[in-house]
């Protein structure tokens, strides 16, 4: 489908079209600049979409312009009576069938689009990876199938090849969403798993949004997808599996931060390979981009969020007051000190996309 | 009142027809009786169960269809727009049910 | 029992009218009041979710807040202001164009309004104890059945109450439209305006039972402890976002149908030509009634149903784009070779061509299910519906106000202060939507207490809230119209337009109480044209000058829904405290009471004399 | 037409319960209900179906039903049936002592059919523990059958008020078109009922 597709949209009104809508929004976020098979091939079908619909307007538009210039009452002939037309069978019967024949020419693209973006032939195939996500109020878990990685927040997938995701939610229906690479997917409470597919075509750190309505907070459940080569993801994976959730941290301040996180937080959160609990798993917590999905990573902002984040993500069930701020700066330090893996690291943040524009 | 000066044979003859009506009724509802003896002796001598679901359905939809064309004389004449209606009604009916036995266990 | 409506005067006197009133005309003005209310209510809303959306990271209203603030918007919007001013221009003007004396069931007419105040008042009492609902207009489960406090049974309880309102409301209008056409007023000959009221009516009858089970399971489930929705127990949360959408979307077409018809009357009045393709404007209207009942899943791309049921769903939606454009194209060919006079109301109608004409497109794009997958919950979809429905709906609703302004008060609307109202409004409407659709695609979901700084999205949003604005300021200058035309303009001819083709224009503006002297004997389509081209006056009666059978006002309605509501609280607060099932039993009591009362008091209603009737001739309130 | 010719006629005509324009409109604008109705069990009937396998591995329907119960209450509701049939027909003969004898066994009909609905619900409360809340069946269980239950009690009300109001002055133009939509009332509930016999009971046993 990409082949003939491609070709189409060399076509000139396409190319206009794509530079008119390429200057909108920002390359790791936007649909409008795809990153990823979902995401391109959906920007093609909207194309198509748009450029039916702009031929549309343009010819309804000038019979309007037309008639509202042409027949507007003029001085001095208050009393004519125009003719009393009751219809005309050939108009009718042409603007009943060029738009059923407009509809055809995007419905078949449609379908063919909503078929393959339903394909799962390949997931039981060897080494084909998939990833169980779930939604929570207000944060994301990802639990590589087989592999005993678990994270948070983070998906790490290797780029040019397809991840599975088998979606579901702990709560109330989520939405996983990264413009850039797919659409969406809502994750759905219950048995029902939903699954769809991811497949970056460059490095990079994606964002992601939930887009059903889960709360106060759900303007505020980011994550990220971050693509790194297969040969990098290998590497993740290891370093992934090796996690040792006692390590002692280096410092004293961290160490006591262990502690103190080891007594108030460990019975909801987790490091290493554990799969998901009340709370987001921390492993390579001191690499992550954001913190709490949103905030800058400084310490600062931890801290702040540790004591109050009920203040932060309103509704969230993380509880507020466990520690007071010196033990939370404690706790920080440690959490800071997390990393686990340098893969991605060398990836700039969201805000700066890798990939210059 | 143009119906009070309706001559007297007619009311006779308008008798007569409701009689007659009448004996259908009773035959409908004999049938009614039939089928739903059908329906309950089919799942005590436990038929078949691919065989039984849809036997039963039919059954309820004709008796139900008596129950509509002759019991409601939807049949009569001067029930066009309430048989459009309940025709509607059972249009809408039937997507909602083919709906929720299908689309919402994925 | 045969006196008129009571002649008493005095405030006091008019309220009790207006309370007890089942004349049509009158119920209009009650839904007009209503209704207009909600929408200033419900744009206020939006006005605070376009300022709290008009810098990222803003903190002008609190996350929990602005989750009420657009489910307050959505549900009043919707359910409170569009359906009442359209059910008030159905009241005003179905009855007066079949040559009716009023509607097939006039207490039930005052019962479908007095149940949709209450409902909507219940509604909006939420924001004052404790908060309102804040699962979204859809209301999504399980979100809305773990939505803590008491927020979401008011919106169970307020979408029943006003809901059952609407459902007597469209039974009575089909019922109407079938019995009470005067002679002559076959079917094919229906104004548009009335053939997309029996249309809708018929949306109505069908579409709001969903809706009706849907809040009823998440009652129980909110109330009284059932697992409809609740996986723990088996339940399955997609059961309501299909009863919901099975209702909802029919519900998005009960509201543009009407508004199809306002715009094929008006088109036409001021084209002064007749409509163009009338059998397939019929058509159109009864097939996209009939369609919409069968792509409510469009709305649940995303839910997971498989790529067959998207695809269905999807092909069935796009259909819907073949009888729409024919209507499109009906219109524009209505103008070609007419006389095109640009009063408000037209002016409101020739915009509305390329605003809903870009809505509907979207429309289609969304419909594209693969595709959808990027738009939906973003504010693409956002932009989608704002346009149909502000460029559809709510300009349409504009146009017939003005239009239908003469019959409904005796006055028109002062036509400079209609057109400034216009511009403001029209600028603004495209300043806001139009660019979410960017939005929406660069990637903001809808429903976002905030977006982020540094996303590229600041500058649309910017734009979006200061459209807003705009559009207040329309409206606020249609509102000072409304006051302004009251005092200032000067009572209207019964053919307020001079243009008038269909039957009330025929009888005096306003129309005595029993609308017409002699039912109107109805020669052809356009009936009062017919006439006005054979050089006649007005309409040739068909039947003798004689006494006028008209029904009783009645107290009942306003007692019945009165029972409604406090049985609604007494639902609500019980899980609370057992005390308050006194409350349900008060309701229900005083409810089933006044049914009683209804059914055992005799009330065959009352005749006007014909002498009565000759001296209103003789003042000149009666034709 | 006057009040007079409407509450004391001189002569019935032959369709009482349509000689009127308010009782034309009451005939139609009961179908129309009639139709949204059948919308309203249809959704209720969906969603019992979705959530008929949810029984939480307790109090399946095949566990719980007994068709001795279902058989007789609906034996008892088609019988009703009919005789609302001859109430009707008996009015249609302007014969009002009859219409009415007719409507109080349809009625009687209708209180054991309640009765028995009644005794079923107490017994899966109080033998099964089975309950509204158990499980996402019992939920839709209890509704739809409940829903069914709740039009009948209504059904009945609205006849017995009728009768009792109309005892005393007889059949006339205004209370014709009354008794006749009670009696399509009365049929429809039959209507839903054949459904639920069949969909919920035998369905439910055959599993
Ligand atoms: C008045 C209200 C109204 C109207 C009339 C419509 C009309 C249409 N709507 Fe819209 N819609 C809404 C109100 C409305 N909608 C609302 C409120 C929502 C969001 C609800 C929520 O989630 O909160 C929504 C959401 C919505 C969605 C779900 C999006 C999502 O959540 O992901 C979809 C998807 O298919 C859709 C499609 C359509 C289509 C195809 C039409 C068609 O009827 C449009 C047809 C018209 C035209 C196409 C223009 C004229 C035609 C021509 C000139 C002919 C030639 C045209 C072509 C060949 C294309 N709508
Ligand atoms: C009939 C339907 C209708 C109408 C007319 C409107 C009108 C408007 N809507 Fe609304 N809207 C919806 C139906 C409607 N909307 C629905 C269904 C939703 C989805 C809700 C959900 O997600 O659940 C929604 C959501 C919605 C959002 C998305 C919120 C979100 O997802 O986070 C936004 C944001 O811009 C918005 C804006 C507006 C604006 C600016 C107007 C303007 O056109 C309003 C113009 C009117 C005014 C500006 C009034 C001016 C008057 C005053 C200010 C005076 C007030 C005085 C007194 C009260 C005395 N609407
Ligand atoms: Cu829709």
């Amino acid at each position: 489908m990409r082949g003939w597709m491609g070709k189409f949209r060399s076509l000139l009104l396409f190319s206009a079209l794509t530079l008119f809508l390429a200057g909108c929004g920002q390359e790791n976020l936007s649909a409008l600049k795809p990153e990823g098979y979902g995401a391109e091939l959906l920007l093609d079908l909207m194309l198509i979409s748009i450029a039916i619909m702009v031929f549309v307007f343009v010819i309804v538009m000038a019979i309007y312009f037309f008639v509202l210039v042409r027949y507007r009452e003029k001085k001095g002939q208050e009393d004519f009576v125009p003719k009393q037309t009751e219809g005309n069978h050939t108009l009718e019967v042409i603007w009943t069938v060029i738009p059923i024949i407009l509809l055809l020419v995007l419905a078949v693209p449609t379908v063919q689009a909503t078929f393959d973006l339903a394909d799962q032939s390949s997931q039981d195939e060897e080494g084909v990876l998939t990833v169980e996500v779930t939604g929570n109020q207000y944060w994301w878990h990802f639990n590589y199938e087989g592999q005993e990685i678990a994270t948070s927040q983070e998906l790490y997938i290797p780029v040019g090849e397809r991840v599975y995701l088998d979606m579901k939610a702990s709560d109330v229906i989520h939405s996983f969403w990264v413009p850039a690479i797919a659409g969406k997917m809502d994750t759905n409470p219950g048995e029902n798993i939903n699954t769809m597919y991811l497949e970056a075509y460059e490095e990079g750190v994606y964002w992601g949004h939930c887009a059903e309505l889960c709360g106060p907070s759900h303007s505020l459940m980011d994550f990220r997808v971050v693509a790194v080569s297969p040969d990098k993801f290998e590497q993740w994976k290891e370093d992934m599996q090796n996690v040792d959730p006692e390590a002692e941290p280096e410092t004293a301040s961290a160490k006591e931060g262990q502690e103190l996180f080891n007594n108030n937080c460990m019975s909801c959160h987790a490091i290493g390979g554990a799969s998901a609990g009340v709370g987001p798993n921390l492993t390579n917590f001191g690499n992550r981009n954001k913190i709490a999905g949103i905030l800058e990573p400084s310490k600062e902002n931890l801290v702040d969020w540790i004591v109050h984040p009920d203040e932060i993500k309103p509704g969230n069930k993380m509880p507020a007051n466990i520690v007071n701020k010196e033990e939370a700066s404690k706790i920080a330090d440690y959490l800071m000190g997390l990393k686990h893996t340098d893969v991605g690291t060398e990836l700039d943040s969201v805000n700066k996309p890798k990939n210059d524009q | 009142m143009a119906y009070n000066s309706k001559p007297a044979h007619h009311e006779e003859y308008q008798r007569k027809q409701h009689r007659e009506e009448m004996k259908h009724q009773v035959l409908t509802f004999a049938l009614m009786i039939l089928f739903t003896f059908i329906a309950f002796g089919m799942v005590i001598m436990e038929v078949d169960t691919y065989f039984i679901i849809p036997t039963l359905i039919i059954l309820a939809i004709v008796q139900v269809a008596f129950q509509l064309y002759y019991f409601m004389h939807m049949k009569n004449k001067g029930h066009d727009m309430p048989a459009l209606m309940m025709y509607g009604g059972a249009a809408v009916a039937l997507l909602t049910i083919i709906t929720f036995t299908s689309l919402i266990w994925w | 029992m045969s006196t008129a409506v009571a002649q008493k005067s005095g405030l006091g006197a008019a309220i009790w009218d207006y309370l007890t009133t089942v004349d049509h005309k009158k119920i209009a003005h009650l839904y007009l009041y209503a209704g207009g209310l909600f929408f200033l209510i419900g744009g206020l809303e939006a006005m605070i979710i376009r300022i709290q959306l008009m810098k990222p990271d803003n903190n002008f209203i609190s996350a929990g807040l602005y989750n009420e603030m657009i489910t307050m918007h959505g549900t009043t919007m919707i359910f409170l202001a569009a359906m009442p001013l359209i059910f008030a221009l159905m009241n005003a003007v179905v009855p007066l164009q079949i040559g009716a004396r009023d509607v097939a069931f006039p207490f039930l007419n005052s019962l479908g309004f007095w149940l949709f105040l209450f409902g909507g008042l219940m509604l909006n009492v939420s924001w004052f104890t404790g908060g309102a609902p804040d699962a979204g207009w859809t209301n999504y489960a399980p979100l809305s059945t773990t939505s803590p406090g008491h927020g979401v049974d008011y919106y169970v309880m307020g979408l029943q109450i006003s809901g059952a309102g609407t459902l007597i409301g469209g039974i009575n209008f089909l019922v109407t439209i079938v019995n009470m056409r005067a002679p002559g007023m076959t079917y094919m000959r229906m104004p548009l305006f009335t053939w997309s009221v029996f249309v809708t009516s018929t949306l109505i009858l069908f579409a709001f039972p969903a809706l009706t089970v849907g809040l009823f399971l998440m009652m129980f489930d909110r109330m009284f402890g059932s697992a409809f929705f609740d996986v723990g127990l088996g339940g399955n949360a997609i059961i309501w976002e299909h009863l919901f959408w099975i209702f909802g979307h029919p519900e998005v077409y009960i509201l543009i149908l009407p508004l199809f018809g306002a715009f094929s009357d008006i088109f036409s009045t001021f084209s002064k030509k007749r409509l163009f393709g009338y059998s397939a404007m019929v058509f159109a209207t009864v097939l996209i009634g009939f369609l919409g009942f069968m792509v409510w899943a469009h709305h649940m791309f995303t839910v997971g149903m498989g790529p067959i049921a998207n695809s269905i769903f999807a092909v069935a939606t796009m259909a819907i784009a073949v009888p729409t454009g024919i209507k499109i194209f009906n219109w524009l060919f209505t103008m070609w070779g007419g006389q095109i006079k640009m009063t408000a109301a037209m002016l409101w109608s020739v915009a509305f061509i390329p605003s809903f004409t870009i809505g509907g497109m979207t429309g289609v794009m969304l419909a594209a299910a693969a595709a959808d997958y990027q738009y939906h919950d973003t504010y693409f979809v956002v932009g989608h519906f704002h346009y149909v429905i502000v460029g559809g709906v709510v300009f349409g609703i504009f146009a017939a106000l003005h239009y239908w302004w003469p019959k409904m008060f005796g006055i028109k609307l002062n036509e400079k202060l209609g057109k400034l109202a216009f511009w403001p409004f029209f600028v603004g409407f495209h300043l806001t939507f139009f660019i979410q659709h960017f939005l929406g695609l660069m990637g903001m979901p809808r429903r976002y207490w905030v977006f982020l700084e540094g996303q590229g999205l600041e500058t649309g949003n910017m734009i979006s809230t200061v459209g807003a604005f705009f559009m207040a300021i329309g409206t606020l200058i249609f509102v000072y119209n409304v006051i302004y035309s009251a005092k200032k303009e000067k009572k209207a001819d019964g053919d307020a337009w001079g243009t008038g083709r269909t039957l009330e224009w025929a009888i005096p503006s306003p129309p005595p109480h029993y609308n017409f002297v002699q039912t109107p004997l109805v020669r052809g389509l356009d009936p009062l044209w017919v006439e006005k081209m054979d050089g006649k006056e007005g309409m040739t009666p068909a039947e003798p000058l004689g006494d006028i059978h008209m029904p009783n006002a009645s107290f009942l309605p306003f007692m019945m829904s009165l029972g409604t509501f406090i049985a609604g609280f007494g639902f609500i607060y019980q899980v609370d405290n057992k005390a308050w099932l006194i409350a349900v039993f008060a309701g229900m009591g005083i409810l089933l009471g006044s049914m009683l009362v209804r059914s055992v008091k005799d009330d065959l209603g009352h005749h006007i004399h014909k002498e009565e009737i000759e001296e209103d001739i003789k003042k000149g309130v009666a034709k | 037409m006057s009040h007079e010719d409407v509450l004391n006629p001189t002569k019935l005509p032959h369709d009482p319960e349509k000689a009127t324009l308010e009782g034309k409109n009451k005939f139609l604008a009961f179908w129309f209900f009639l139709g949204g109705e059948t919308v309203l069990f249809a959704s209720l009937f969906g969603t019992y179906l979705a959530l008929n396998g949810s029984t939480q591995g307790e109090n399946t329907p095949e566990h719980l039903f007994g068709l001795e119960l279902v058989f007789i209450m609906t034996m008892l509701l088609l019988t009703s049936s009919l005789t609302s049939v001859y109430a009707m027909y008996h009015m249609k003969n302007h014969d009002f002592g009859k219409m009415q004898k007719w409507l109080g066994i349809t009625v009687a009909l209708g209180f054991a059919f309640l009765g028995f609905e009644i005794y079923e619900f107490y017994h899966y409360i109080h033998e099964y523990g089975f309950t509204f809340r158990s499980s996402a069946f019992g939920s839709a269980f209890y509704t739809l059958v409940g829903f069914h239950g709740g039009h009948v009690l209504f059904g009945l009300s609205w006849i017995v008020t009728l009768m009792i109001r109309n005892q005393k002055r007889g059949l006339n133009l205004y209370n014709a078109p009354k008794f006749y939509i009670a009696s399509l009332y009365w049929h429809f509930i039959d209507v839903v009922w054949v459904f639920i016999f069949t969909v919920v009971y035998l369905m439910g046993k055959v599993g």
